[in-house]
């Protein structure tokens, strides 16, 4: 019988090792798998790289990660969201990299990952310094920025009903970077508000089927 | 001088927003506008965060925490709207199916190169957000944005100083003075605020201005 | 009021020209927009570049366009589905041209065009016939094909419901092709079973946006 | 000699599937595979047509046209299967998801290059489908091919005569006459059918064989 829950976080994030590159969905807090983020503390690991769209709200989830040391690069879109008080200090003082990769570059980026392309053209951030270093092309006329995958090690996901196969569903704006990041790494954890029978999601408005899905941990 | 102010400017803006048209209101001042669409229109609000169909702010004791806006701020879903994941948020921005951006600015340039994600402050975490795929992908670009900085400065230039989201994306301006064209042959002022002329306004602005023969006295309602 | 709902099939593919290049969703007969594609007939539009999975089943559809001898070209994965004659006789006759594409890079073609992506490389095809006279490049050790995106001037498309925006869901595995191809054209036509009010579809469960949906008619 | 008949064949590449396996199965005789898995082991069938958890043919009257597989065959949904459209079919597929596409081949080499998707015929019309994706995209790839074709001839090859699927694919080959396994130092048997001894088989095979020190005899219940 295929059975991706496990008991606690614990389980949800054993093996995951120092230097890891962390995929972490949602767009702010919202979405973004805090229980997850935080259960990371526990193994003790560090030197982590986070990709995820903002590096971190308030003192929570990736913020705390920040706080505690455990994290050596962001790659993210925009980390001056809503209070980025953790990521500003680490990073005025020079103890954590940042990688800046415009939304959609990265959202497309962790796309390839997923889906085995090996890189794109994109016309995003075209003669501008994100694309400074990197490869352009003129195709058909237009100029585009060779952008490559990104892949995680682990994809910390946050969903709100999965069923004992992994299908996931979320709720509103929650979903943003979650069915995105759910391919595009080696092993996948989600935290979900409920656990349902097998059968009883609507097969029709699965968001994230379960082949993406290695864990899955109910966190009320 | 009359110049308007910024829920003027927001208001302005908003009337050109046409019927049925797919639009993406940047952070800050361009969501205002999503107030004052003119009553029985319809048009489409997008988010890159994976909304279609953003409505006003929730009333007190509806708020969803899962409902949010690029900007952060909670928000509704009309009738009809959609969610959707980043990627094909972002699949509408690049591919070209949102009709209008309507963004903030820092500078823009009189060919329309558009500077609004990074200032030159070496001590300034920098943070791009989805400015850039916006930039590059909407079909077409509007500005709004005050005419001169705090200093007095002029934020419309003959070359941006600041570094570019995108290069000659943008093709209408508001301001808070004015609404101008960027074409071919130039900067083009549609609309003038009440008590400016060209020569006062081009002392604002640093690249050539022309007036349009049809230009208007650029008004809002008080509010 | 944004309404895309037409009359009738006249007024659905109407101003489509000769030479055009037209997207037809589905999978053999399954999603394929029967009704639009035969509407064609009447336009009396001929050189027609069709763009699908399969090349025409029985007689009907797109098999009836090329038995009328207005399709030049097609580009498909695979023309020899069930009962696949029209397109043989054409094709053994030589009056019928096929580029053929592997089924994923269709597919990853067609989504290049609705995302604005200039190209990308695909391990697909790689080291075959498929591959010759296109750029490969080893990226991270891999070989890759660049391909292009593919972009249709409209795309017809079959769901089950719409409503006035033109949002879609679809029925089981007839959905394959067709939300691919919606964001992929110029103008995006689409048959369905059903018109709902506005607002009653599921706005989790909507598979293809109206943004993406140009003219909406009822085919029973 | 005791070859094994194609459903025999199937039941025997069935048997290998492991639980919690992610199985794309080819169009034709690998298809037959769905039939033949253990009672009680959860394996979930991927259709590249947009489909997660196909089911066995529905039941007479029970039939619904818009329920296919890859071969255009009516099929039915297990309780946690999904629907979705081809580019997240394909992105399962050429994003390495899939842990085991299990097709039919026209030639296989010894170095694991699959041909199955056209022949030399030059009045055939060609098809490729889905074959080259999942050649190049799944986990692990395996074959299932009569091992010679009807006038005799060898379909393990030192060089494949026909157009290649993908290069150095194949991991494993089952026959009517032996389970093989393509590895750095060429093709090792694993089983053989009853009756055969390794120069028998290799008088029907065009690469040189080895045969594995544990291997065993090829067996499958009459069906």
């Amino acid at each position: 019988m295929i059975d991706k829950r496990v008991p606690d976080l614990a389980a949800a994030v054993a093996g995951i090792k120092n230097g890891a590159t962390v995929l972490c969905g949602g767009f702010g807090a919202v979405g973004e798998p805090i229980a997850l983020t935080e259960a990371l503390l526990d193994l003790g690991i560090r030197d982590l790289t986070i990709v995820a769209n903002n590096a971190g709200t308030g003192e929570i989830g990736i913020a705390r990660l920040i706080n505690e040391g455990r994290v050596r690069k962001v790659i993210c879109s925009y980390p001056r969201t809503t209070d980025p008080r953790a990521f500003e200090a680490a990073y005025k003082a020079g103890r954590i990299e940042l990688e800046l990769v415009p939304q959609g570059t990265l959202s497309e980026r962790l796309r390839a990952a997923g889906a085995g392309i090996g890189g794109f053209y994109t016309p995003t951030a075209a003669g501008t310094r994100l694309a400074e270093g990197k490869e352009t092309r003129v195709l058909d006329g237009k100029t585009y920025v060779l952008e490559k995958p990104l892949k995680g090690d682990v994809a910390l996901i946050a969903a709100y009903k999965s069923d004992r196969w992994g299908n996931l569903v979320y709720r509103k704006s929650a979903r943003s970077f979650n069915p995105v990041m759910a391919p595009a790494a080696d092993m996948t954890v989600v935290q979900v508000k409920m656990i349902v029978d097998l059968g009883s999601l609507d097969p029709e408005a699965i968001v994230t089927p379960g082949i993406f899905v290695d864990r899955v941990v109910m966190v009320r | 001088m009359q110049p308007l102010s910024r829920r003027q400017m927001a208001w302005r803006a908003a009337q050109d927003l046409p019927e049925g048209a797919y639009v993406n209101l940047g952070i800050g001042l361009p969501t205002l506008c999503g107030d004052y669409i003119p009553p029985g229109r319809e048009i489409v609000f997008h988010s890159e965060n994976g909304v279609l169909g953003t409505g006003p702010a929730p009333k007190k004791g509806e708020e969803d925490s899962d409902l949010i806006n690029a900007g952060k701020q909670l928000v509704t879903l009309v009738p009809g709207g959609s969610y959707f994941h980043h990627n094909d948020a972002f699949l509408m921005i690049r591919g070209g199916h949102i009709d209008i951006a309507l963004l903030g600015a820092f500078e823009v340039s009189e060919k329309g190169d558009l500077a609004n994600w990074i200032t030159n402050d070496p001590t300034a975490t920098p943070g791009v957000g989805g400015a850039m795929d916006l930039a590059a992908g909407a079909k077409e670009v509007r500005v709004l944005v005050e005419h001169i900085t705090k200093e007095g400065e002029p934020r419309l230039k003959k070359v941006c100083t600041y570094p570019l989201t995108a290069p000659g994306c943008v093709k209408r301006i508001y301001t808070n003075f004015a609404v101008i064209d960027v074409t071919p042959d130039g900067l083009v002022v549609r609309e003038m605020a009440d008590g400016l002329d060209l020569a006062a306004l081009q002392k604002l602005t640093e690249p050539r201005l022309t007036l349009a023969n049809d230009w208007k006295k650029l008004t809002a309602p008080a509010m």
